[in-house]
């Protein structure tokens, strides 16, 4: 599933300023998660934000897709829980409905603009530039550059980990899972090569001039037109919670 | 066991968020990695590790099922507690960005849940196992305390957010077992890994910087404040749906609101655009008074509990370091 | 015994690596697939043991249609060695790593010690029987990778680059070894010298798609052709001239 | 420019990977340092880099006696190529990655971007420039890594295994490069034409410790010596025969 998403990278376009994104995106998501637990139809008009978002930047439907479903199981889970739990009914415009069943479609409809939220974050904003923006918003650099590195490695190490997993099938093709015992070992040894790694990472770093204060993160200036932009924007989220309650 | 962004109440999200950034600056502060710089690429390479790692299942013996490490516990093992809880923090935020796993509001939650019970509570308690007992028994029992720990925690926020309709004790009913199987798991698994790094590499599982003992006395501690902090919620309020419709069926309190609520109620009331949903059996409107009474009142008990408790345990820390 | 027609394998991030192949090969042929950097040698072996399923076209190993379904049928009969040695070898010794696949066989212990220290003297890496493999040098990686897929006597042995990181001795081991074995072979590699040496046909990638397929003398003398896809004369003929 | 007297390095688990090795390079020189596997080749220039400390003797580089403190300032001047092209290269970009070194010695993103441009075209690998580094093929990788060494423009150049994974042109204009560029040059590998090619002196090693230390071409005409160090003659002086 992994090597999907990163097949999403190239599409990204950045003219909106990361801190801009980032805000908004925390804007966003605070309103849709303020509103009550009956409140489906004012959660519908929210759903402008990203769907603009998706079809201007013409983000990866693919992508989208992919990460909702996987948000799916658990939401549907406790949503359909709520059938058992509420027994009252509402009266939604002019029919009486089953309350339970009024929360269950909320909880969906949050969660999906939740997700898309920070899907759409995630597609128009490189991690390089949104490490940026952290930095702006006085995160630690030492956070910051952690997070950059972690995420340049987790693909080096998943693509290390299924050629280690192929590797095993190749030679044990009747098994369906690893037994216990190599997969100690086969874990065991990924873990010693990314040991081994990150001691030469660090080494090909400093070799390469690499020092905590020193290391490049470009941080982009935040123009005035995307103040006011971001600054509208976020009013606009909170102006329509205010009203729409 | 990742906490949604739709199933969390702004409020405890902001209050998680809190925590967590003060138990991130403290563990800062502790490993002091300007001194130690070597440890910023192994720390990033060990969480995106976890990552990998998390792709290869094995087989569960005897049940035909499989499972795959979670690795809050073996990074606590391998970087102590620290190091272990920033790396597992920023697992989490790539994790809620790009598999929107997990979601940014309940981001606090997540590494709270995930990251401190293991890190802090369940770690300890794995270093004093493995001087008496083996290391698988010390592991399994270190990650069922930590999942129970995070499980339970996800009920109490699930429950405090009031987005949704769960008797509390069918909630937990339902989160703990799954989770004790989760955490058996989980510590079949770090032993497993940990014990051949130890044949193989043994200068590795030894180096890292440990925590007292004595935080084994926050486990207590902290049980008995998140039990605290539950009991007394549940005790005002009978038990999950019941108290629901007893509050929204409009008590006193609730309408014992500020000026500012009334006129905000009142502009809200000339302003709606959309029906009101109306409960039938009660007839008071849910919406921003519900909101504003759980908003201080989760505020509230989150900023106490916080307030107390996280400088309570740095001392603690402080003291034996 | 293979059987290769029209696939296409495009990755993930749409990078199309290979296009449009088709050729077949007949039991105990022995070829070399030679060809430019990101040619798509190593995609286009992957694609035969499975690890990639093309997005079109057919492959047929041994009289199986490739699928899912197959694939235990066929990675039984097919030896494969990694470009990165060091994905391959994951067990706490040597003598496990290539013990391995024979226990899984439920081979009894006797016949896998024989079957092992066997394989491990043929590729000249008995001495680190014990030691365990990510200690090792590159080299002695890459002879205990091969030692793992010889032990399994597959019928078909598909080689990444294996003589990479030997030293000209096991390069030469390795030479005679290829050279005694009758399995069907498919090699990749950048040492022209090696195809030279093992190869009767050898099939030239460029870009993902098969700009010569035949006999390894004619194109291997065939200097313009060769500097079209970045090769040249082996180095021994370079010598002769 | 380099002085290695006597030192010795032990692995953590007791493994003896160098024993009394001493040498001496001039600035300017171009040496081959060659062997069986496992005869401490890498080993050796990972401790001309500081990525290991010998437990007895001394390195001096540039002037500078090598110990922690020195560290930094030597490493400025050593440009290094580990032979695990993966290692090296841990930005989201070939381009940024190239550019890694000049951005924290804080040049102006002008230069940087020449300089990167520059590198990457000498080496041949202009092609990659936006794509990230994990997914380009094992010689697409090797390039880059040179290209990141070359870029910095230190005084010292250290490859180990420079050629493996190369597709023979791409090893060609490695060898041009070698023998255009006038800084000081170690360089590990099995690929003996290469030595022949690029160094006037050759290191051999066995076991650890230095075998011959002097002209190339002596050494590498001499057969007996080369069979007895896992050596053979070069390919190109095999063709002559
Ligand atoms: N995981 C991947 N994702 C995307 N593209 C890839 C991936 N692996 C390889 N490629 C690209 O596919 C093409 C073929 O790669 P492949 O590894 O098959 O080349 P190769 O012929 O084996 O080259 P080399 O001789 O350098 O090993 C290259 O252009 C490479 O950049
Ligand atoms: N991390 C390690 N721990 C223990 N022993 C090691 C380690 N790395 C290498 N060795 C051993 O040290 C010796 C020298 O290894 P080194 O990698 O320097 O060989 P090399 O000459 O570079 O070989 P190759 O040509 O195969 O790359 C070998 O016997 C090897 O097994
Ligand atoms: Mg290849
Ligand atoms: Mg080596």
């Amino acid at each position: 599933m992994i090597d999907v998403h990163v097949s999403n990278m190239k599409e990204r376009r950045h003219d909106v300023h990361p801190l801009s994104m980032l805000i908004i995106t925390f804007t966003y998501i605070f309103v849709v998660a303020s509103f009550h637990t009956y409140a489906f139809i004012e959660l519908v008009p929210l759903s402008v934000y990203p769907i603009t978002m998706i079809v201007f930047y013409r983000l990866s439907i693919r992508h989208i897709k992919r990460v909702l479903l996987a948000s799916l199981p658990f939401i549907t889970v406790i949503g359909a829980s709520q059938l058992f739990f509420i027994h009252e009914h509402v009266s939604f415009f002019h029919w009486r409905i089953e309350a339970g069943w009024l929360v269950f479609a909320t909880l969906l409809v949050k969660n999906t603009l939740a997700v898309l939220a920070a899907t759409v974050l995630f597609l128009t904003t490189p991690i390089e530039q949104l490490a940026g923006a952290l930095l702006s918003l006085r995160i630690p650099r030492l956070l910051v550059i952690q997070l950059l590195l972690t995420h340049r490695y987790i693909f080096l190490l998943l693509e290390e980990a299924k050629r280690l997993r192929q590797a095993y099938m190749l030679r044990a093709s009747q098994h369906r899972a690893i037994q216990l015992s190599v997969w100690g070992s086969l874990v065991g040894h990924l873990l010693l090569r990314t040991f081994e790694r990150a001691e030469r990472v660090y080494e090909a770093m400093t070799l390469r001039g690499f020092s905590i204060q020193r290391m490049h993160i470009k941080i982009e200036r935040w123009t005035t037109k995307e103040r006011i932009y971001t600054y509208v924007t976020v009013i606009l989220f909170i102006v329509y919670r205010l009203v729409v309650i | 066991m990742h906490m949604a962004d739709a199933l969390i109440s702004p409020a405890v999200g902001i209050a998680m968020w809190g925590a967590t950034a003060g138990v991130a600056s403290y563990s800062l502060k502790k490993i002091n990695m300007e001194a130690d710089e070597k440890k910023l690429p192994l720390m990033g390479v060990l969480g995106a590790f976890v990552f990998a790692a998390q792709m290869i299942n094995f087989a569960i013996p005897g049940t035909g099922s499989s499972g795959h490490l979670g690795g809050g516990l073996l990074l606590a093992a391998l970087l102590g507690p620290y190091a272990a809880f920033l790396t597992l923090a920023v697992v989490l935020f790539i994790q809620a960005l790009f598999f929107a796993d997990g979601g940014l509001l309940a981001f606090g939650c997540n590494v709270f849940n995930l990251g401190f019970y293991t890190c802090f509570i369940a770690y300890p308690l794995y270093r004093r196992l493995i001087r008496r007992t083996n290391i698988w028994f010390a592991s399994i029992i270190a990650a069922v305390v930590g999942l129970q720990l995070g499980a339970f925690s996800v009920v109490v926020q699930t429950l405090l957010s009031e987005k949704v309709e769960l008797p509390f004790t069918t909630f937990a009913l339902f989160m703990q077992p799954i989770h004790l199987a989760i955490g058996i798991v989980e510590g079949i698994a770090t032993a497993a890994v940990i014990s051949f790094v130890m044949k193989a590499k043994p200068e590795l599982s030894t180096t890292t910087n440990t925590p007292t003992n004595r935080l084994i006395g926050t486990l207590g501690l902290l049980a008995l404040l998140i039990g605290g902090i539950f009991s007394s919620i549940a005790s005002s309020k009978p038990d999950g749906l019941e108290w629901s419709i007893f509050r929204t069926a409009g008590t006193e309190e609730l309408h014992a609101t500020t000026t500012l609520h009334t006129t905000l109620e009142r502009l809200q009331q000339s302003l709606a655009l959309l029906p009101d949903y109306n409960l039938k059996n009660g007839g008071a409107s849910i919406g921003w008074l519900d909101i504003g009474t759980s908003v201080s009142g989760i505020v509230g008990v989150f900023i106490v509990t916080i307030a107390l408790f996280v400088p309570y345990m740095m001392k603690k820390w402080r003291k034996e370091t | 015994m293979i059987n290769v027609s029209n696939i296409c394998y495009t990755y993930p991030d749409s990078h199309e690596a290979i296009r449009e192949v088709s050729f077949s090969v007949q039991q105990g042929e022995c070829i070399g697939i030679i060809g430019a950097n990101g040619a798509g040698k190593s995609t286009l072996l992957k694609l035969l043991v499975g690890l990639y399923m093309p997005q079109s076209g057919h492959i047929v190993i041994d009289n199986m249609h490739m699928s899912k379904q197959t694939l235990r049928h066929i990675r039984r009969i097919v030896g494969f060695t990694f470009q990165q040695a060091d994905d391959q070898l994951f067990m706490p010794t040597v003598y496990d790593d290539v013990a391995f696949a024979l226990r899984n066989k439920g081979m009894n212990e006797n016949e896998v010690e024989q079957r092992v220290i066997n394989a491990l003297t043929l590729v000249g890496a008995i001495h680190v029987k014990d030691r365990p493999p990510y200690r090792l040098s590159e080299g002695e990686k890459r002879l205990v990778t091969l030692a793992t897929v010889l032990a399994m006597e597959p019928k078909i042995l598909l080689m990444d680059e294996p003589t990479a990181a030997l030293d000209p001795r096991a390069r030469r081991t390795l030479i005679h070894l290829v050279q005694s074995l009758s399995h069907t072979k498919i090699i990749t590699t950048h040492d022209l010298d090696f195809v030279l040496e093992c190869c009767e046909r050898t099939i030239v990638l460029a870009n993902g798609t098969i700009a010569y397929d035949g006999p390894t003398e004619t194109v291997l003398t065939n200097e313009p052709f060769l500097h079209e896809h970045h090769l040249e004369l082996p180095l021994m003929l370079q010598g002769k001239k």
